[in-house]
């Protein structure tokens, strides 16, 4: 873990964490949900927008030259991140707008006889998993539905662990696209990636991975991974909303059909037809993102000043402390085992005879931010056997005495709602 | 915000007692889901044979705390009330559930239901405190449109 | 037109316009390819991310729940705004997705037998016009070729002036969509919007206005159009990059087919189905852009505290001078007549012997941003026999000193590159 | 940055004149476009029988000052190069556009073309000048390949 100084050198980049909520001093625990802001990338945003405002990859002037240079920056700055080339790395809205242009990808393939890699037809099978967030899962229904192909979903254990070998047990040679998390957004456990991703590509589907809550918590090695597309949002990354990215193999990019077309991302266009660009542009049409991207780079920049691999130390420690101290709390049920597995810094959970939102607006009272309800992956819910839970997500100003504050507040539930 | 104007005694009461609970005749009950948390409600408002007067709310349903201690004090508030009645005690209530503490339900006029007056002031639980009044009120057209 | 005492003020809330380019003073005359950014909105939006940031639409912490509040707060301001009802407007990231995200649709309503006001087929015909950017017509374009429909053009005179008569001109009773710009981002001249709108539904075509080159300019008021959808971009109001408005009529947004999906638009989810919220919630899965949408609605006030009627006035005025003084520069040719048409702030020519990329630099050394380029709308200037053009596009801080500044340099053009 | 530094006399005369201006004689053709203002060069290199040696450059095309003068200075000034010659040639003068003003190319070695040195300092342009030059490389390649 971080020493307490380094500690409070971090903590004091995030202003929110001087405001008092409820009267009391702010207790974040939900950085899975999104993430707070340091003052720099906010800063460093709004400077931006009120000195440098240009249009981006158009006409000669200098404002105009400037803002094109510091968007090129900004794009080069979060795919070297990510140990990516810049022109694999897609700018898009969200992880959910990422995942959905493969997904639309998929079925425009699928109507007009597009690409092999991306078309589907009646008989073939997409594979997800019990863990899925619904923005890996709602896009594949509508691809299934419009396709005619089948949906198989891999299992994981009741401690909530997904196995290669659970994968293995539902692809086929009919496999075309297997989407799992790196990890899900409910049980915070570190899935095993590269060999999911090379279990697909042994029966020859395309791998989707969704990185949004593994992105600022661990060393995301876009080409270690083994994936041939990888989702993830700047806002679960102390970066702006409103920006996210596709990262995908350079191959997986070029034979990738346009989704959204118009300016920006052609070459000749006449009345009725038009020549496109490369990759990443053929995705991009419009104007670009510009002050989100250099919010999101500058967010980039705040973590690797700290260190990517201190970030991930400090997290996961202070993480298996907070499962340690929580599995120890009479009716608490931790949803995600911590036996034989990596996890990040998130915990979800039940608590016996009191409803999540109860819990949490128990928590909230004492200025403690957590995260209640099915948090978008009902399934999974269903599946562990509950209708929604209660989790505490950290980050990197999380300290061990928020940690032990917000166990000791979960101690006190059951009795202020007269169950224990 | 103090965290006892939101969870009165009384409201924790209701919770564990849930008057209603158990959809033990035929009717016609409304199904009402919260896609933020997941809860879910299925209600129904039992009609005295004329189509006037309630003469009972039954109910089923998970929830939070305010969600199904509302549904077990509109169950026993709203009995033997006409429909006109109802209308007018639902319009009020939602009005003050919408008011961000403006308004104080009156006790004489809503009971315990007065209690859940402190909701209005946590505006992401307005939506538990109504789940049972819209599955009422939806109810309540299921069951005249029936009757039609 | 503003007083110069009102005109300063307006000004000084824009900190760009302070800024020295190649040293000397910046001549913004590009607002039409993105607008400068008044420090109020920028910094409602700065300060909401460090202090106010949270997750909208789940949990029931304080701070969610007043972000979620501050989003449909700003919302609301501004659908009335534009005169719509809030549920009325879905964001987006830009114009450009919101048509993306109609043509799309219709591709995906064609494929699977989908709604038919939305699904194209063989025989049918898209209606768009010669003074189209590409961001409302290769969209069309794409799903001309995936349905077999004809795509069908509505010309313009050679001065530029879109007729109803011309657009009724190749209207049929198999026109299904009708998409064209209340204002072309070259010409200027304000459409007949509502009588185009008329002769469309006359013949039953869905109509899918592009009002990016008016949404600041003039008053948007959406009912009175008589269109669908109305597609336009905050960032050409001055708000920020990332954002854009879908407005449609709450019967279109009702049959509209979802094409992005995910989280928080969804009541139900299983494993292989899900059920979706109504409008706007059904077309905005994923974490809502939700700095972007307090930034643009401070934006939208910034316009109402001058007045959008006392702004279209100012720009129009200063517009028409501008066309006038340009007129009078020996070897300049606009495009676009301004004989019986209303204009908006908004000039586009060429000037005889020097390329606009050399004019551009010209005015660029004199501190003067200008657009050069086909601006996105290359078959259209290929109709009015040029390659490309040098833009002027006026703003809500432009003066009638920055107007005669360019109109000069511009008359200093052709003497430099030794043509005249 | 001064305008001066962009727009040398000499530049403007090679607009005016182009060099190699006309394709009159059958060879491979490169066709290369800037998406961004739509300018267009057709540009062919005419090779010596054993295929080493630049005879000639042909082009025709629209575009800016700087796009024609630097197709009309490349066409002057390459001709009699050997391939080897001109891919230093080409080169340097790549690495100079990108150099952002930090590298000035050498008149002796590059005669009129080392009046675009100033153009790297204006990123923006910098696709302008080397637009003839892609199409010079790819019309060699394309050449090249036909002998094969
Ligand atoms: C007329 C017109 N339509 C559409 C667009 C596209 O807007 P955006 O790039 O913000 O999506 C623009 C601006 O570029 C425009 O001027
Ligand atoms: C695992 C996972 N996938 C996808 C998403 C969707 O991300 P976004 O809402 O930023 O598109 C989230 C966050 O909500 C997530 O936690």
């Amino acid at each position: 873990m971080f020493s307490l100084d380094e500690s409070e050198r971090i903590r004091g980049a995030f202003p929110e964490l001087r405001e008092l909520v409820n009267g009391v001093p702010l207790v974040y625990l939900d950085t899975a949900a999104t993430a707070l802001r340091p003052t720099g990338p906010v800063e460093r945003e709004s400077t931006f927008a009120l000195t440098r405002t240009a249009a981006v990859n158009r006409g000669a002037h200098t404002l105009a030259a400037e803002a094109t240079e510091a968007y090129d920056d900004a794009r080069a700055t979060i795919a070297t991140f990510i140990g990516a080339r810049p022109n694999d790395l897609v700018f898009t809205s969200s992880a959910t707008e990422a995942i959905n242009l493969i997904a639309l990808a998929c079925r425009l393939a699928s109507a007009v006889g597009g690409p092999a890699r991306f078309a589907l037809s009646a008989g073939d099978e997409i594979v997800h998993t019990e863990s899925e967030h619904h923005a890996n899962l709602i896009p594949w229904q509508e691809v299934a539905k419009a396709t005619g192909a089948t949906l198989r979903i891999a299992p994981v254990t009741d401690g909530g662990v997904l196995t290669v070998a659970a994968v293995e047990s539902v692809l086929t040679d009919r496999t075309r696209v297997v989407a799992f998390p790196s990890v899900s957004n409910v049980l915070g456990i570190i899935n095993p990636v590269r060999a999911i991703s090379d279990a697909a590509h042994r029966v020859g589907a395309l791998v989707v991975l969704d990185a949004c809550q593994s992105a600022s918590h661990t060393t995301l090695a876009v080409t270690e991974s083994g994936a041939d597309f990888i989702a993830f949002s700047a806002h679960k990354m102390y970066g702006p909303t409103g920006i996210g990215g596709l990262w995908g193999t350079a191959a997986s990019l070029a034979e990738m059909p346009t989704v959204l077309t118009g300016g920006s991302m052609i070459t000749r266009v006449d009345f009725d037809s038009a020549d496109y660009l490369p990759a990443p542009a053929k995705f991009e049409p419009g104007t670009p993102r510009l002050t989100q991207a250099i919010g999101w780079a500058e967010s980039i920049r705040f973590l690797d000043d700290i260190g990517m691999d201190r970030v991930a130390d400090h997290e996961s420690s202070l993480g298996a402390e907070l499962y340690r101290l929580l599995s120890a709390v009479d009716g608490v049920r931790i949803l995600g085992t911590d036996e034989g597995v990596d996890r990040v810094g998130l915990v979800s959970f039940a608590v016996d005879g009191v409803h999540p939102h109860d819990a949490g607006q128990f928590l909230d009272s004492k200025g403690i931010a957590v995260r209640v309800g099915h948090h978008c992956a009902q399934p999974l819910h269903k599946r562990l056997g509950v209708d929604s839970s209660t989790r505490i997500s950290l980050g990197v100003h999380s300290t061990l005495a928020e940690v032990e504050f917000a166990v000791d507040a979960l101690a006190q539930v059951r009795a202020f709602f007269g169950v224990a | 915000m103090e965290l006892e104007s939101l969870y009165q005694q009384i409201i924790l009461d209701h919770y564990k007692r849930k008057v209603g609970y158990g959809i033990d005749h035929g009717g016609y009950p409304s199904h009402q889901y919260n896609p933020t948390c997941g809860d879910e409600i299925n209600l129904q408002v039992l009609l005295s044979a004329d189509g006037n007067t309630i003469e009972s709310i039954e109910w089923e349903g998970t929830g939070c705390s305010i969600s199904q201690a509302s549904a077990s004090m509109l169950a026993a508030e709203s009995k033997g009330m006409t429909l006109a009645e109802f209308e007018t005690f639902a319009g009020g209530f939602r009005e003050a559930m919408r008011s961000r503490g403006e308004i104080v339900l009156d006790e004489e006029e809503y009971g315990d239901l007065a209690s859940l007056s402190g909701v209005s002031k946590f505006v992401a639980r307005v939506k538990c405190a109504m789940l049972a009044w819209v599955a009422a009120e939806d109810s309540v057209t299921l069951t005249r449109g029936s009757l039609n």
